[in-house]
């Protein structure tokens, strides 16, 4: 076990010598030059080609290249060309809001989809399994921030009973924080938890045809029983799975949700940073990203051995 | 009052009769057999009992436990019967358990359901029961897990699930299919050690006459949902009253057409021309035809050959069957061979010793020779086997097949002797790709052909394959589940004999199937040996079949040969204890009814 | 009544120092605020006393001597001298600035500290706007001995101090109970950055965000102005919003081609489509709510007749194809959808290229390499980008830049007047861009509240005397 | 099971027919077929221009001339939702497209070959997927240029990892069964054995995967057009349509409603034919239940 956790640690670390020079590739390529953006239509060419001497930018490539991934390997990522403050720090202050919004949408979409899963699939064929996974598929198609802004109007403008958006930091009371979470949480958790019970429902499905179920209840244990103590651990595999894929997305992939309510998250700090060409950010943050991907990956390996004891051996 | 009274019990799926009317009645203490093809309505019958039937079963006629009426109990009612006055132990010991809670869990589970006992006294009790079932806790504790375990233990596990709460009723389905003969007759020695010692109702469902001979005290006969017969088993299996029960003693006691060659066109359930190859035809099947073999002893050239072989394989150099006086060199060479699988990792630099599955095992066969390979489970039948059909490379050691090195063959260099060689697998069903036509899976060894066949000439190949295993023609456009398990078995064969390939490497061809099913399917294996001349690797736990169509029997223990043989000289006198062991263990008919009679008289 | 106020804002400045950066954001957080210019700019666009309590002009127009205010301390406690003056100016023109607006100081000869309270600045020759050069964002003083650290804590001499910034999120103010001059009555401003449009409307309706000095919301007008909680305030801007033309580049160079594409537009629905309406047509570049502006409007009328004859004049009878490329504010994606579709209605046809700004910036601004594009020049009194040799747009007029040249050189206000009409005259007429309109200023904020400005003549938010009324 | 004489098995059935008995099939089949007719339709007849503007006669509520109302520039609603479908369905399918033709091969590649490749070609996969959708497709359009190609090559290389991880996951639940062994014993190569067992039995996922991401890749069309970077003004799309509404949806529901609408109704269509062909193409389902 220990060997192979060091096995994809070692795997996972290659894969982030890769990913840098790849992301360190693309930001060359990509087209823009920061430093006239920081400048805007105003700047004249001395003060343009000073800020570029300030920043570094006119280094050869690989010299620029080798400075990053050194500062990287003592904890520097870098100063933010249009921030001008550390990498580290900005990425710190982001992952504040976005890692807990990720938390707080897994845990809501994982309490919305099992539930519903469960339910559909133990009503399979009938109205109540219809009409969830009915629903469940509308979840995927209305897109999001039509949903988002739809809450927005219901509990902030209408209601008043949360905020419309922003997030007050955690210094502010973490009920403070928590309230600026719940609404974008549950505009990002509904089309995943869509997702989620679908899978739920059609793993479970499987599950309850083999045998042992039979067995089961043939031990006199009621159905509901059965499908809770003895279907879902084995129907637990592919629900990890898209699990694992849901967290990779949420921790930056949710750029949308967090304009609609203007979060000061990871997704929103990349996607800013791209379009203003602060490539020392994008390629902290794109580093980090992979990185947790890895991570992810790992612990849903794990996850699955703790949930099936096969694969604790086969690991 | 029976303990169990089943009266006129009807059973459909939809709109499919399942069970049409089945009458049965089991005292306390009392082992009832209950006995019929596949198919016929055994497990239903069970489910029923449980009132675990799926989806859409709709039932009708009466059953009656413990003066309960069962088809009409309630939900609830029915909770309190399962697992606590009725146990009941399922056909697949592989899959009965769930892979991820541990073995004490699930015999306790039951017992904490029903007694409500505490979950430390339960595992007590759990534990006790599993030491009953000859897992004792020194070496299998609570809380391994069914992976951990081999089939017969698994199988075991469940029988203690089944047992936990000491229930009056027990129903085996099956318990001991998947089994190899020694553990099988542990099993059914635990059945009726539990039966004794508690008074209990036993249900005990098989196919196997053998087996139900041994241990039934009445048994039942079912065919088509319908029960034929029954009666005290002794008298019912010696009368053979009805034709069908006739039937099905001769068929378990089938020794199939060893030397005898009767052409399919010749067997009237076979026959391509009729089409109709259902099971219900094949046991109308008139087996031994004696002038038919007369007539063909004569005629066939290479029967008398077969006959004139000198079997002495000891140094793995028998000269081979002389044909015209001319002794042909081995088709086959297996050399020294053996194979290690790495063993787990257990930390960062080490790992357990590999395990060494195939053990330095030679032997030849030579052109049209039929070869058993028995042995227990587990032993390396199948290892060896992948090795030989160059699926698997040997850790060490040569084969040769036909002139060919397989074992240091490129994948592309290996057509020409793949294509006189193939394979019959255990699992018919699963050996055919679900979503392709008969057409396509049985001509997918053409493609080992140098030049591909046009459309036209592949199908003209493939209804001749069909003709050979008797199928029709026609059958080429349906997919595999349209077919019943004897007929996959016919199209599994049919695929291997495509390319006429000089030998055919069979694991467990049999295993999966009923005893008439079987009959015919061993009937198919010898006609085509004679008349194709095709040379069989034959692998099996299952000493009949060994004796039924091998000319010589190798004994294989824990990756060894550890005997080798003229099949009948190995089967009557053993030498070695592996051997010693299976043939011990096997259940005979014959055997069976006769200590049966000798009990009873002994009780008078 | 509440002494706290969360402003909302669209763009988050990427640091705080005006005096190294051109984003407008960061004027919007610290003009006046947090930092402090010599002269300052009113809510008229009018030059107003900073930390200069007065000053005097010399006869030739050369001299400066400012008078300074006393006992004025930067935030961080240190005293506020001539020697401050000296410090920020000279930091402003030496030859590696990182100053975003260093024409500004061109002008500059020497800045000498007469006493702590007294400084005079030379100028090489003769400046009209000098005074009011010295009242933007980018000529406030600046500590030496918090300046390397200004980008992150703002240290200035305002009213307000800064507290804290949470990147991406907000950045706060509180009064600073220190200040020199007249106290201010909030105690304490948050601005909130809210990029997306559509999060900004339900932001105002759920009281969460109090005033949007510049909000985004002109499709929503109606939606707001429903809400009698909330005051609607449209004002102007500096922004000029142009059609530009490369007029470098065939068949721009051409000025028929350009007077047929003036024809072609129809402002009034160029209007309607890119801001709702919102914006005041203009005819040459120069904002209508300045004393010299004159009213151009009626150059080119919308007049499809006249614009396929010109077309047809300059041979291009059958129209011809051209790329139009759009930066991404709201107002030119629109607009320029507007613009193609009534191009096409004279044989022009374009295809739209959206663009962000880094690449904006990179192809359009700098690399010249446009056919079309939509943008608004927010600077103000900008006219005279026309005339800078290497400007994106490529027109060269002698008469015109003969006319900004004499600007430059003059200080009497009449006579800059006329000369600023002059140049306006002749840019209508040029047609070297198409002329749209002058980009309003939305403003949405709480009934109860004001002080705030109506009009964007730089871009700030002074928050000096914005109060709660109750 | 294996006792049912063949003769009560229904004989193998064409396609068609099976396709018309199976209920989900049909109705995805006609709601799929009229989205297409529309959009086929809009290339010769729309009720208005989809690109004339009208800006004087925005935001016009349903009515009688305009059954679905106006946008903010006046064009007619249904007229640009019958053209927006060319945009939407072509970007979502061919993406998938995209996805599928290289993450499928892949993903069975790393499945057939195991070993370091596999773990090689997996890590890639984790490269790419922790870059979100939005974030790739914004460099590609960034360094490309936007349109609705590089939108289909941004989302499309989104969908590759995600394909080669359901193919992948398919085909090692594959790879075990005894018919692959029959194969291989037919001398049958990797590469054989992936295009004649491995992908018949694992399209039924693919199947589903398909319809789940096309109904994300019109959303990410939608959002790509949010910033700019999809279908290019004029031509409507309907995720441009929906983000055009967003700052007007309290103004003016109606411009949200119906495009949202027709992304709806497509995906549910497609999701029920995908669902109806899943059934058709395993033979084991075809008997009438
Ligand atoms: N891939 C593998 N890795 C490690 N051990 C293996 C592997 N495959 C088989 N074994 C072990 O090798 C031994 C021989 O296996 P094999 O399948 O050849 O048995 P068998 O004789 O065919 O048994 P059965 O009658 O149950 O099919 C068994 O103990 C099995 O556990
Ligand atoms: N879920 C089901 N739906 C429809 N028919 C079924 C179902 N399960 C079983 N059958 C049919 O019911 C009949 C009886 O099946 P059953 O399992 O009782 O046979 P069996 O006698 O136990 O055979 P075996 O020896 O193979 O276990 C068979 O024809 C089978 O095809
Ligand atoms: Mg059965
Ligand atoms: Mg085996």
């Amino acid at each position: 076990m220990t060997a192979y956790i060091l096995n994809r640690v070692l795997i996972g670390l290659a894969t982030l010598l890769l990913a840098s020079i790849v992301v360190f590739g693309v930001m060359e390529v990509l087209p823009g030059d920061p430093a006239q953006l920081m400048l805007g239509m105003s700047g004249s060419p001395e003060a343009l080609a000073n800020l570029r001497a300030q920043m570094g930018l006119d280094e050869p490539i690989v010299w620029r290249y080798l400075h990053w991934i050194g500062g990287l390997l003592t904890g520097d990522f870098g100063r933010s060309y249009t921030y001008s403050s550390p990498v580290a720090d900005l990425i710190r202050e982001r992952l504040a809001v976005s890692l807990p919004l990720a938390l707080m949408s897994l845990l809501l979409s994982t309490f919305i989809a099992l539930p519903v899963g469960i339910f559909a699939a133990a009503r399979r064929g009938r109205l109540p399994d219809t009409l969830s996974m009915g629903t469940a598929q509308l979840g995927v198609a209305v897109p999001n921030f039509w949903f988002a802004l739809l809450l927005i109007y219901a509990f902030a403008v209408w209601l008043k009973w949360l905020p419309a958006g922003g997030f007050p930091g955690w210094n502010g009371g973490i009920w403070n924080g928590i309230k600026s979470l719940i609404l974008p949480s549950i505009a990002l958790a509904l089309p995943q938890a869509a997702i989620l019970a679908r899978v739920t429902r059609s793993a479970l499905l499987d599950v309850l045809g083999e045998d042992y179920i039979r067995t089961a209840r043939a031990k006199g244990l009621p159905r509901g029983r059965v499908l809770r103590r003895h279907a879902l651990r084995n129907a637990m595999i592919p629900v990890l799975t898209i699990l694992g894929l849901q967290f990779a997305f949420l921790l930056a992939g949710t750029i949308i949700i967090e304009n609609v309510f203007y979060l000061p998250g990871l997704g929103r700090l990349i996607f800013q940073a791209i379009t203003q060409r602060d490539l020392i950010v994008v390629e902290g943050v794109v580093m980090l990203l992979v990185a947790s991907v890895i991570v992810v990956n790992i612990m849903v390996d794990l996850a699955y051995a703790v949930v099936d004891p096969r694969l604790r051996e086969a690991a | 009052m029976s303990l169990l009274e089943i009266e006129k019990l009807t059973l459909s799926i939809g709109n499919f009769p399942i069970l049409r009317g089945i009458d049965l009645q089991l005292e306390k203490g009392e082992v009832m057999g209950v006995v019929g093809e596949s198919g016929s309505g055994k497990s239903m019958t069970a489910l029923t009992l449980m009132q675990l039937l799926p989806h859409g079963a709709q039932t009708g006629g009466r059953i009656t436990f413990d003066g309960k009426d069962i088809l009409h109990a309630t939900e609830a009612e029915m909770l309190a019967l399962r697992g606590d006055d009725i146990g009941m132990v399922f056909q697949e010991p592989m899959t009965a358990l769930n892979p991820v809670k541990t073995i004490g869990e699930q015999v306790a589970e039951g017992i904490r359901w029903h007694t409500k006992a505490s979950r430390a006294d339960a595992e007590s009790r759990a534990a006790a029961m599993l030491d009953r079932v000859g897992l004792p806790q020194s070496k299998f504790p609570l809380t391994r897990y069914p992976h951990q375990l081999s089939g017969g233990q698994r199988q075991r596990v469940v029988i203690a699930i089944a047992c936990a709460l000491k229930p009056k009723l027990l129903v085996a389905d099956e318990p001991t299919t998947a089994l190899d003969v020694v553990l099988q007759k542990q099993i059914l020695d635990l059945l009726r050690d539990l039966v004794d010692e508690r008074d209990m109702g036993l249900l005990l469902i098989s196919h196997d006459l053998a087996v139900v001979a041994e241990m039934a005290d009445h048994i039942t006969i079912m065919r088509h949902g319908e029960v034929i017969e029954s009666g005290e088993t002794s008298a019912v299996l010696t009368a053979k009253a009805h034709p069908y029960t006739a039937q099905l003693a001769e068929a378990s006691a089938h020794v199939p057409s060893n030397r005898r060659s009767i052409p399919p066109s010749a067997l009237p359930g076979i026959s391509p021309s009729r089409g109709d190859i259902g099971p219900s035809s094949n046991v109308q099947r008139p087996l031994g035809a004696q002038s038919h073999q007369e007539h063909i002893k004569q005629t066939s050239p290479v029967r008398t050959a077969a006959v004139q072989s000198p079997f002495s394989l000891h140094e793995g150099e028998m000269p081979g069957r002389a044909e015209g006086g001319v002794t042909l060199p081995p088709l086959l060479t297996v050399q020294s061979v053996t194979r290690d699988y790495a063993g787990r990792r257990t930390g960062l630099f080490s790992r357990e010793k590999p395990f060494r599955a195939v053990d330095d095992v030679s032997f030849t066969v030579h052109p049209g020779q039929s070869v058993a390979l028995v042995g227990r489970s587990g032993c390396g039948k199948s290892t060896l086997a992948r090795m030989i059909l160059a699926l698997d490379r040997p850790s060490s050691g040569s084969i040769t097949f036909d002139g060919h090195r397989l074992e240091t063959s490129k994948d592309r260099d290996l057509r020409d002797a793949r294509r006189n060689m193939q394979v019959v697998f255990q699992d018919p069903y699963g050996s055919f790709n679900p979503r392709h036509r008969v057409e396509r899976l049985v001509a997918e060894p053409l493609h080992l052909l140098q030049t591909k066949p046009s459309r036209e000439e592949r199908r003209a190949l493939v209804s001749k394959a069909l003709d050979d295993v008797g199928l029709k023609p026609a059958d080429m456009n349906k997919y595999p589940h349209e077919f019943s398990g004897g007929q996959r078995q016919r199209l599994s064969i049919a695929r291997a004999v495509i390319t006429r390939p000089k030998l055919i490497v069979a694991d467990e061809p049999v295993s999966a199937l009923d005893v008439s099913i079987r009959a015919q399917v061993l009937d198919l294996f010898a006609e085509l040996n004679e008349r194709l001349g095709v040379a069989y690797l034959f692998i099996t736990h299952d000493l009949t079949v060994a004796r039924a169509i091998t000319d010589e029997v190798m004994v294989m223990h824990d990756g060894r040969i550890v005997e080798r043989g003229e099949t009948h000289a190995i089967l009557d006198h053993p030498q070695s204890d592996a051997a010693k062991a299976l043939v011990a263990a096997a259940p005979d008919l014959d055997r069976a009814l006769a200590a049966r009679a000798a009990r009873i008289n002994a009780a008078c | 009544a509440r002494t706290d106020l969360v402003l909302g804002m669209v763009l988050e400045p990427p640091h705080l120092d005006p005096t190294a950066g051109a984003a407008a954001a960061i004027d919007e957080v610290v003009y006046t605020n947090v930092f402090e210019g010599l002269t300052k700019i009113g809510p008229t666009g009018e030059v107003l006393p900073g930390l200069a309590e007065s000053w005097e002009i010399s006869q030739d127009g050369k001299t400066y001597t400012f008078k300074l205010h006393t006992g004025v301390k930067f935030h961080d406690g240190t005293e506020f001298n001539a020697d401050d003056v000296k410090f920020s100016l000279e930091r402003a023109i030496a030859p590696d600035t990182v100053n975003a607006q260093k024409a500004l100081f061109a002008k500059i000869d020497t800045i000498e500290v007469v006493d702590p309270a007294t400084v005079k600045i030379t100028l090489k020759q003769p400046q009209g706007g000098f005074l009011y050069n010295l009242g933007w964002g980018d000529a406030v003083i600046v500590g030496s001995e918090s300046v390397a650290t200004n980008k992150e804590k703002p240290v200035g001499t305002g009213p307000f101090r800064f507290q804290n910034w949470a990147r991406g999120s907000s950045i706060t103010l509180v009064k600073n109970p220190d200040y020199w001059g007249e106290p201010v009555s909030l105690d304490k401003a948050e601005f909130r950055i809210i990029p997306d449009a559509a999060a900004a409307i339900p932001a105002l309706l759920s009281g969460d965000v109090q005033a949007f000095p510049s909000a985004p919301v002109a499709e929503a007008l109606d939606q707001i102005k429903a809400d009698a909680r909330l005051k609607v305030v449209i004002g102007s801007t500096e922004g000029e919003t142009i059609l530009s033309m490369n007029n470098k580049k065939a068949p721009f160079d051409n000025k028929l081609v350009r007077q047929a594409i003036s024809y072609a537009l129809n402002r009034e629905e160029i209007n309607a489509g890119a801001i709702n309406g919102l914006g005041t047509p203009i005819g040459s570049h120069f904002a209508p709510h300045n004393p010299a502006y004159v009213d151009l409007i009626g150059t080119y009328p919308h007049d499809l007749e006249k614009a396929k004859a010109l077309l047809a004049e300059a041979g291009l009878a059958n129209g011809f194809s051209a790329t139009i490329k759009l930066p991404p504010p709201p107002y030119a994606r629109q607009g320029g959808e507007v613009i193609a579709a009534e191009l096409a209605q004279i044989g022009i046809n374009l295809e739209i290229i959206p663009l962000e700004w880094a690449q904006w910036l990179e192809q359009v601004f700098t690399g010249k390499d446009f056919d079309l594009t939509v943008i608004s020049h927010v600077e103000p009194n900008d006219i005279d980008i026309y005339s800078r040799p290497d400007y994106y747009i490529g027109y060269q007029n002698p008469a015109f830049n003969k006319v900004i040249q004499e600007l430059d050189a003059t200080a009497d206000e009449a006579k800059r007047k006329d000369l600023y009409g002059q140049a306006q005259k002749i840019l209508a007429d040029d047609a070297p861009v198409g002329f749209l309109f002058q980009l309003p200023k939305v403003g949405v904020w709480d009934a109860k509240l004001e002080g705030l400005w109506e009009n964007t003549p730089i871009p700030a938010n002074d928050l000096t005397k914005v109060k709660w009324t109750e | 099971m294996s006792a049912l004489p063949a003769e009560t098995v229904p004989p193998s059935q064409s396609f068609l027919r099976l396709a018309l008995g199976n209920r989900s099939f049909v109705i995805g089949a006609v709601i799929t077929l009229i989205i297409a007719g529309m959009a086929l339709l809009s290339y010769v007849w729309t009720p208005y221009s989809a690109t004339e503007l009208s800006v004087l006669n925005k935001m016009k509520g349903v009515s009688a001339e305009h059954w679905f109302g106006t946008d903010h520039f006046g064009r007619d609603i249904l007229s640009m939702i019958m053209v927006g479908a060319r945009a939407s369905i072509a970007v979502a399918i061919l993406a998938v497209g995209i996805g599928i033709v290289i993450g499928v091969p892949l993903g069975c590649y790393a499945a057939a070959t195991g070993g370091w490749v596999d773990e090689v070609l997996m890590r890639v996969n984790d490269l790419v997927f922790a870059f979100p959708a939005l974030l790739s497709a914004i460099m590609i359009t960034a360094i490309f240029g936007p349109g609705a190609t590089n939108a289909i090559i941004a989302i499309g290389i989104f969908n590759i990892p995600v394909f080669a991880r359901v193919a992948r996951a398919g085909a090692l639940s594959i790879w075990p069964r005894e018919f692959i062994l029959a194969a291989r014993a037919s001398g049958k190569g990797k590469v054989l054995i992936t295009i004649e067992h491995i992908l018949p039995n694992i399209v039924s996922l693919l199947l589903v995967q398909g319809t789940i991401q096309f109904a994300l890749g019109i959303l990410a069309e939608a959002g790509l057009s949010y910033l700019g970077l999809g279908t290019q003004p004029p031509m409507p799309s309907w995720g441009r349509m929906l983000f055009d509404a967003q700052t007007r949806m309290m103004a003016a529901p109606h411009l949200a409603i119906f495009p949202g609408l027709a992304i709806v109704v497509t995906v549910l269509g497609l999701n029920l034919l995908g669902d109806g062909a899943r059934d058709i193409l395993d033979p084991r389902l075809r008997r009438v239940r």
